[in-house]
């Protein structure tokens, strides 16, 4: 490797995550920050999600009344569910019992809302775990092996690979991959229909919505990757390991790959969202009886506080990876002072 | 000690697009000497240094001939060690990796004890005795003393029979400097050949035995130092150790009334609420230069930055002619944000990079003074010219401009703005020999002029500070002595400023033999 | 059809109307299960279990089958209980548990006799039971889905005569009280009865074994069942909202009964020999909704020229992909009682613009409300917008909330689109077009109409009856404000083992979901 | 390694991806004929050679009705976000009021954490707003990751002696905000607008897979893909070619992106 450090990464001797001018953090009073704006941002969400939910058209009673809509009808409903109380007061009781770990529970059907997301939380889990499982190897794989090849065919071919499944929806992929792969040539199971929770006891059926969930984020996370090791590896440092007889595999993936991870964890984190909105439409496609299902039934029955048990949950999950990030970011990036 | 080379390059030839960077070097380098490699910056050192390593610019056809008879390999020490550290790695991780190969052939238990030995050792031999809480850092949290003896240290764990140094002591200040000239003679002593590229020639007289002078691309002249310094035969070489500097101003034109600047009791904050800077009085007067002198972190560029308003967390005053000057140049009207203006250190970060210079110089006059466009380009053009740059290289871009060009653009920049007095950050640190002159004498010629224009200049370099009729220096953010210049560089009283003079007086004179 | 969207976004299929106003229809006739679909060919086996696939209701799935309100309730509700009457493929009233009824002379006054038949704890289903279960849906506190449609019983009155035998005091003259018996919900639980998730104990022809709320429902062969064990051994009723999701699990072999699938899928696969496609005819009323108490459609010249504005075959072919017949602006086509002696009414934008010019209703501009809540409302909308721009009708399309959309358009605006299930033609008038009818969304109130149901309410002898029914249909024909533009079918999909699905059996009818008959090959 | 050639042939090749959903988009419109009477939805062949759509339309016409409004939501989106995110993130870079910084970005963050389909879920259910509203929503989700990474551009410029400079000319705060940093967060800025035209397009189009902001049978490349779904095994063109339109329109401008930038960044 010749590489002179005349090249371009001496111009820009400042690496870029010199480039804030906040301070470098301290420990503490960083992830004091991080919970408290958590806090905010989930106290925001459930707001959010709460005034949204009150202001959709209908309620609970009119939802639930469907196409039998008899005003006398919809009135007991009504009563039944508490639904005659101003909102606010609802929304107060509803805060206050979660104060004492109480989630409340469904107008819909009485339930516990507790039970509501326990229920639909594993499936969601094992989902997301896996796709994360296979997410990180696969895209930091991908964006490393172009980085490798940069400007040559294998790059050629991954980032433009990456870029057109990254353009597809999940929803046109799942049709597409299902109809290929389970329909006509029968590989796998269409759906994981009758399985219920117990997803891992049939892989097989977990195949094709886990390959849907990676799609995307594989692609912006190998992209992200690959400009971020592109970098790494055209830097003083790794053509200084590499002076000095570091092996090649070495200097990649011990050298150059942790100045790439930071964005590229960040942006794994940012993925959580992703997957949420993916996770609903997969389990739309797949038949999986997760979190996502529960929601946008929840939202339709105007079912308002297993819509909020379910905000608080995204919130907590949403701010909670963030702040894991974060913290693994600051610790691959020490000087960059993240912004809390 | 044998005389035979440990690595040689004959009549390298490294081209880009066409173009010789490089053209007929002859370079032998022999065990424990030091080799040193001067020129002016694109004369080609940089790139005869890192043939030595193997290693060539991007797109880059090379002939001629590189051998190394030595076993070992050769070691790099940037001039910025911390571009060649890992920043997201700990200080250790480079390290071991190193090491790992030299204790392969032991039993795996006993390889990650060995490993460590090896690298402690090599820190110690690094002047780094105490390194094991080191290795646990990120390289930035050491300081650049730290970050370039670490960098020495990767070297000598290696077992590198050659190292090149590049540029180990620009824009260092004295202390600093006399101590990596200590450090590359410990190195050299170890029986290492040590190939020094350094447009510093105090430096380079104290280490050096053997000096090739280059000259774009080619060496114009090779020898032993003390050859080379007494008698100089190419016309080149005379020029680079014309020692000739500039003179001790006489302070004719110091107006001795009213000081135009007037510090009282200056106390400056960093944004946690350390002081990093203690003044309690400094003026300058119509027409002087004052020298701010300090090494690095002496808070001398806080000072600056108070006086030009771009530090705000300051108590005291600053006095424009007796009137208060508002802290934050945000409050400072037109004219008196004219009065004082501020040269930046890094010339290349001060431009913007998508205009072209002339117009980057005219906008002061434009925004300040309030005068046309056209005439702000003339004035600008004139203004230019004076200090030595021509117009064609004025309508470019920064990008194309060099270091040297783009400070006094920089300057030409200030002065449109006819300030009352001009604050100079280091604009020649980082600046080679004849560059760095070229520059002093622009500034000798700038006090004075117009309307009395008054100049601080802010340095870690003795040399520089001749310049000036008073010299301030700082010492841990505490001013600690101020006085004329002649006084302080004779007879310098605090104890600070004794060392420092002495320091640059052994620099100079070459004491190491 | 195409509202395949995310399950809880679309409804889901609510089963419409009181009684199962829902769209399906699979009827078997008379409890019949003598005309199969694709021949009945080979003799019944027994043995297997079926998985079917229907769209459900998520974690708030209840098994209480007076909570019955989507497909797959109903469905799993069928195979665990039974009501006392069902209604056959002409949506007229057929015995269930109920062995026979009798009136008296004024028809306010009916005697129920029960049928032998047990609990799956063995004991008996006895009058009290059905009392218990009509107090329950009636109980005025609760607002069970059938408790509108035992309105007219007066429960308090009505009494026990035996053990197996009631005797149901009526509010009013009754001729259709046998219509109530077979009311969407009315199941017969055992007495007591208030906690159905855990344990549920109905008559059906299967036993409950396991459910898990908006994934699955396993029921096992009732052996003592009535009307003959069924054939299954288990089956399995599964949920999966996206339409795609079911035809998946069907192609997959994963289920082997997709209930509602579009169209399309069934065009794609009837030829195909993977699936076997079952159309349930007639299931399905499609049609526009005039408010006739409102400006313009006050006028009946203005709701005549809409009913000649309408190219009801486009609009089937668009909006229904062809899967379904023309309407002719009259509900019930081919159930008891219909007038079809009408002539169908055919596209005439001339006379549709005379009329209009005649009501001074030129350049008319209406609001059409419309919502994906309904396979094929959005695409009857915009078709009907574009027929409508040739009579110089400006129609704008407005998307309501698909989730209060049927609330929404109860007493706002002027016209929306409507559909309904299958039930009989005496409920679609009690509900919809009667002065204090609950849901009477095109605001038909006349006072001689009113009077005219009464009548037909009174009237001892079926054709009598029928005579009054037709006078009801032809005003309802001449200046109602239904626009029913077609009747769509309900498509099921079928692995090819499965044997015994009825074919003609709207949705909501005895036959339609009823797994105790179909049998694997 | 210098590559240029191959930039080139690249550079060209992303013209030609989106030059023909482009071309399609912007001037198909004029090339509508009358509509002709409906079909039976869903055929192949006869007088539509495209076949027909889910409501008996010609698919061609409709491919060629239905990229304006793809284009122009997608393209006034990912602009709008900007509009809000540059001057927000300008701000708060070149600010030295703490205060004001955190008043802009923190609400971001918070925005940040609501999951953007249950936003735009939610917020399209009580609004039903039309293909502008959509524009706004999405923008609105677009918002704080676009403003959060040109905070970090703009602040590495902001944070130059080059910014000091200018104020020590007496430079405006325009001038500095607008002709200084804004423009070294320009390259940022690009590399970040091809990504976020993708997602800003899948966002659309999964709008329209949830039936929101547009009409449900609205000539809508992204519409015509989730309506005609269900035809896919009788009439693959509805679904195929329109969804084709839309990865060639993403994938060129993002090798476009590429290409443009790769050049601009080789320059010493």
């Amino acid at each position: 490797m010749k590489r002179a450090p005349k090249g371009r990464g001496e111009l820009r001797d400042l690496p870029p995550w010199r480039r804030t001018r906040q301070p470098a953090f301290r420990g503490t009073s960083f992830v004091a920050r991080r919970l408290l704006l958590g806090a905010a941002q989930t106290v925001a969400v459930v707001l959010l999600v709460f005034a949204l939910t009150e202001a959709l058209p209908g309620d609970a009673a009119v939802a639930l009344a469907g196409d039998q809509p008899d005003p006398a009808r919809i009135a007991a409903i009504r009563e039944a569910m508490d639904l005659d109380r101003p909102a606010y007061e609802r929304l107060a009781d509803w805060a206050t019992g979660l104060l004492h770990g109480d989630f409340g529970t469904s107008l819909a059907s009485g339930r516990p809302v507790t039970q509501y997301i326990a229920d639909g939380f594993g499936p969601t889990l094992v989902l997301a775990a896996l796709t994360l499982a296979l997410l990180v190897p696969l895209g930091f794989g991908l964006g490393v092996l172009a980085a490798r090849h940069e400007g040559r065919l294998v790059d050629r071919l991954v980032s433009s690979v990456t870029l057109a499944v990254y353009a597809v929806p999940e929803f046109a992929l799942g049709v597409l991959l299902v109809t290929v792969l389970a329909l006509k040539l029968a590989w796998l199971p269409p759906t994981a229909v009758g399985y219920g929770t117990d997803l891992l006891g049939h892989p097989a059926a977990l195949v094709l919505p886990v390959l849907v969930l990676l799609s995307r984020p594989v692609c912006s996370l190998s992209r992200l990757v690959r400009a971020g090791m592109v970098d790494a590896l055209a830097s003083p440092y790794a053509a200084h390991a590499h002076r000095y007889g570091v092996p090649g595999a070495r200097v990649r993936y011990a050298h150059a790959l942790p100045n790439a991870l930071a964005p590229a964890v960040q942006q794994l984190a940012r993925t959580v969202d992703w997957l949420l909105c993916g996770v609903i439409v997969v389990e739309a496609l797949f038949v999986i009886p997760g979190l996502g299902t529960v929601l946008l039934n929840a939202v339709a029955e105007r079912d308002v506080p297993v819509v909020q048990g379910l905000a608080v949950v995204f919130g907590v999950l949403t701010v909670v990876l963030n702040l894991g990030a974060d913290l693994v970011a600051h610790k691959l990036t020490p000087r960059a002072g993240v912004v809390a | 000690m044998s005389r035979d080379p440990v690595a040689e390059i004959r009549d390298l030839r490294v081209e880009i697009d066409g173009r010789a960077i490089v053209d007929g070097v002859d370079l032998r380098v022999l065990p424990g000497k030091v080799t040193a490699l001067v020129g002016a910056s694109g004369s080609g050192k940089t790139t005869t240094g890192l043939a030595l390593l193997g290693e060539y610019p991007p797109g880059a056809r090379v002939t001629g001939g590189i051998r190394r008879t030595g076993e070992g390999p050769v070691g790099y020490v940037p001039q910025h060690p911390a571009a060649v550290l890992n920043p997201a790695r700990r200080v250790g991780a480079l390290l071991h990796d190193i090491a790992r190969p030299q204790v392969r052939h032991l039993p795996r238990a006993e390889r990650r004890e060995a490993a460590r030995q090896l690298v402690l050792h090599a820190l110690a031999d690094a002047q780094l005795p105490d390194g094991e809480p080191l290795l646990r850092r990120h390289p930035h949290q050491l300081s650049g003393g730290q970050q370039q003896r670490v960098v020495l240290a990767q070297a000598l764990l290696l077992g590198a029979r050659v190292i090149v140094a590049d540029e180990p002591t620009t824009g260092q200040d004295a202390l600093t400097k006399s101590r990596i000239v200590e450090q590359l003679e410990q190195v050299a002593a170890r029986g290492i050949a040590v190939v020094l590229l350094s447009h510093d020639l105090d430096v380079v007289r104290a280490l050096a035995d053997e000096v090739l002078v280059m000259r774009a691309g080619r060496v114009v002249e090779s020898g032993p130092v003390e050859r080379l310094w007494t008698a100089p035969r190419h016309e080149w070489t005379r020029r680079l150790l014309d020692e000739q500097r500039a003179a001790p101003r006489d302070g004719a034109s110091v107006d001795a009334g009213q000081p135009v600047l007037e510090v009282r009791d200056l106390t400056a904050v960093h944004d946690r609420g350390t002081v990093v800077l203690r003044a309690p009085h400094l003026t300058l007067h119509r027409g002087e230069c004052l020298a701010v002198v300090g090494r690095s972190g002496s808070g001398k560029t806080t000072l600056a930055r108070c006086l030009a308003g771009l530090h705000r967390d300051h108590d005291g005053e600053i006095l424009l002619d007796g009137t208060p000057l508002p802290r934050s140049l945000r409050h400072r009207d037109r004219s008196r944000l004219a009065a004082v203006q501020y040269v930046f250190q890094d010339a290349r970060a001060a431009f913007d990079e998508h205009r072209p210079v002339l117009h980057q110089v005219a906008r002061t006059a434009v925004r300040l003074r309030g005068t046309g466009e056209r005439e702000a380009t003339d004035e600008a053009l004139a203004t230019l010219h004076r200090l030595g740059l021509a117009a064609d290289l004025a309508h470019r871009r920064p990008g194309e401009l060099s270091g040297g060009e783009l400070q006094r653009a920089a300057l030409a920049r200030a002065l449109l703005a006819r300030p009352r007095v001009l604050i100079c950050d280091e604009v020649t640190s980082g600046l080679d020999t004849v560059t760095r002159r070229g520059i002093l004498d622009v500034l000798a010629g700038l006090a004075g002029e117009g309307d009395g224009l008054s100049l601080v200049l802010i340095t870690h370099d003795l040399d520089t500070a001749r310049l000036a009729d008073r010299i301030a220096v700082l010492d841990a953010g505490e001013l600690v002595e101020q006085g004329p210049a002649q006084r302080i560089l004779t007879e310098p009283q605090h104890p600070f400023t004794v060392s420092l003079m002495r320091t640059t007086e052994r620099l100079e004179t070459g004491t190491r033999r | 059809m195409y509202d395949e969207r995310f399950p809880g976004l679309r409804r889901r299929g609510f089963l419409a109307a009181t009684s199962g106003a829902a769209a399906l229809a699979l009827v078997g006739c008379a409890g019949g299960t003598d005309d199969k679909a694709d021949s009945a060919s080979g003799t019944p086996k027994r043995g297997g279990r079926l998985r079917a696939a229907f769209a459900g209701g998520g974690a708030s799935e209840t098994l209480d089958p007076h909570l019955a309100n989507l497909f797959a309730d109903v469905a799993r509700a069928k195979a665990l209980f039974d009501k006392l009457a069902d209604y056959g493929a002409d949506l007229s009233a057929q015995p269930r548990l109920a062995e026979k009824w009798e009136s008296n002379k004024t028809l306010d006054r009916w005697q129920v006799t029960l049928r032998q038949a047990t609990f799956h704890d063995g004991k008996p289903v006895t009058a009290k039971d059905v009392l218990y279960s009509y107090r329950r849906i009636a109980d005025p506190k609760q607002a069970f889905r059938a408790k509108a449609s035992l309105e007219p019983v007066d429960l308090d009155a009505s009494r026990a005569t035996g053990e197996r035998s009631i005797e149901f005091v009526l509010k009013r003259p009754t001729a259709e009280f046998p219509n109530v018996l077979a009311a969407f919900g009315a199941y017969i639980v055992p007495e007591n009865a208030t906690e159905f998730d855990d344990k549920p104990i109905g008559s059906g022809p299967f036993r409950f074994v396991s459910f898990a709320p908006g994934r699955s429902a396993v029921f096992r062969r009732n052996d003592d069942y009535w009307d003959g064990a069924p054939l299954l051994d288990e089956i399995e009723f599964v949920v999966a909202n996206e339409e795609s999701a079911r035809v998946n699990a069907l192609l997959g072999g994963q289920v082997e009964y997709a209930h509602e699938l579009n169209p399309t899928t069934a065009r794609a696969h009837e030829s195909g020999g993977q699936i076997e496609i079952v159309r349930l005819r007639n299931s399905a009323m499609q049609a526009f909704c005039m408010k006739t108490d409102r400006a313009p459609f006050d006028d009946k010249r203005v709701r005549e020229a809409f009913f000649l504005i309408a190219d009801r075959q486009e609009l089937v072919d668009g909006a229904l992909s062809g899967a379904g017949e023309v309407g002719n602006d009259l509900f019930g086509k081919g159930y008891e009682y219909y007038a079809a002696d009408l002539p169908q009414r055919e596209q005439d934008l001339d006379k549709a613009r005379a009329l209009l010019k005649q009501a001074g209703a030129e350049k008319l501009k209406v609001t059409l409300d419309t919502s994906a809540v309904a396979a094929g409302f959005t695409e009857a909308a915009g078709i009907f917008r574009d027929q409508a721009a040739k009579a110089g009708v400006t129609i704008d399309v407005k998307m309501g909330s698909k989730d209060s959309y049927w609330s929404d358009i109860l007493d706002n605006g002027t016209l929306c689109c409507y559909r309904s299930g299958a039930m009989p033609i005496e409920a679609h008038v009690s509900q919809r077009l009667l002065t204090d009818s609950t849901t009477n969304a095109t605001k038909w109130q006349h006072k001689d109409f009113d009077a005219l149901y009464q009548q037909a309410q009174s009237t001892r002898d079926k054709t009598e009856r029928a005579a009054v029914y037709e006078r009801m249909q032809r005003r309802l024909y001449a200046e109602g404000g239904f626009l029913i533009w077609g009747f769509a079918d309900w498509i099921i999909g079928t692995g090819r083992t499965v044997r015994g699905v009825e074919t003609k059996a709207p949705a909501n009818t005895l036959d339609w979901a009823r797994f105790d008959k179909v049998w694997l090959a | 390694m210098t590559t240029l050639p191959g930039r080139q042939r690249r550079f060209v090749l992303g013209l030609a991806v989106v030059a023909v959903p482009l071309v399609l988009a912007l001037l198909g419109p004029l090339f509508v004929g009358d509509p002709g009477p409906r079909a039976t939805s869903f055929t192949l062949g006869g007088d539509h050679w495209l076949g027909t759509d889910f409501v008996g339309r010609d698919v061609w016409q409709q491919v060629l009705l239905g990229g304006r409004t793809v284009v122009v939501t997608a393209l006034a989106a990912t602009a709008l976000a900007y509009l809000v995110a540059v001057p927000v993130a300008l701000i708060s870079a070149l600010t030295r009021l703490r205060w004001l910084e955190e008043l802009l970005m923190r609400p971001l963050d918070v925005l940040l954490a609501v999951p953007s389909l249950l936003l735009i879920l939610l917020v399209a259910s009580v609004l039903s707003p039309g293909a502008a509203g959509l524009a706004l929503l999405v923008a609105l989700v677009n918002v704080p990751d676009a403003a959060r990474i040109v905070r970090a551009a703009a602040g590495e410029a902001a944070a130059r002696p080059a910014v000091e400079a200018l104020r020590m000319q007496g430079e405006t705060w325009w001038r500095i905000a607008v002709g200084y940093v804004g423009r070294s967060a320009l390259r940022t800025l690009a590399a970040d607008a091809g990504i976020r035209l993708t997602g800003v397009l899948y966002l659309v189009s999964t709008a329209a897979f949830l039936g929101v902001g547009v009409t449900p049978d609205a000539a809508d490349w992204a519409v015509m893909v989730d309506r005609n779904r269900t035809g896919l095994l009788v009439q693959p063109w509805a679904v195929v070619v329109p969804a084709l339109l839309i990865v060639a329109l993403t994938m060129g401008t993002n090798l476009l992106f590429d290409a443009a930038l790769e050049k601009k960044g080789r320059r010493p």
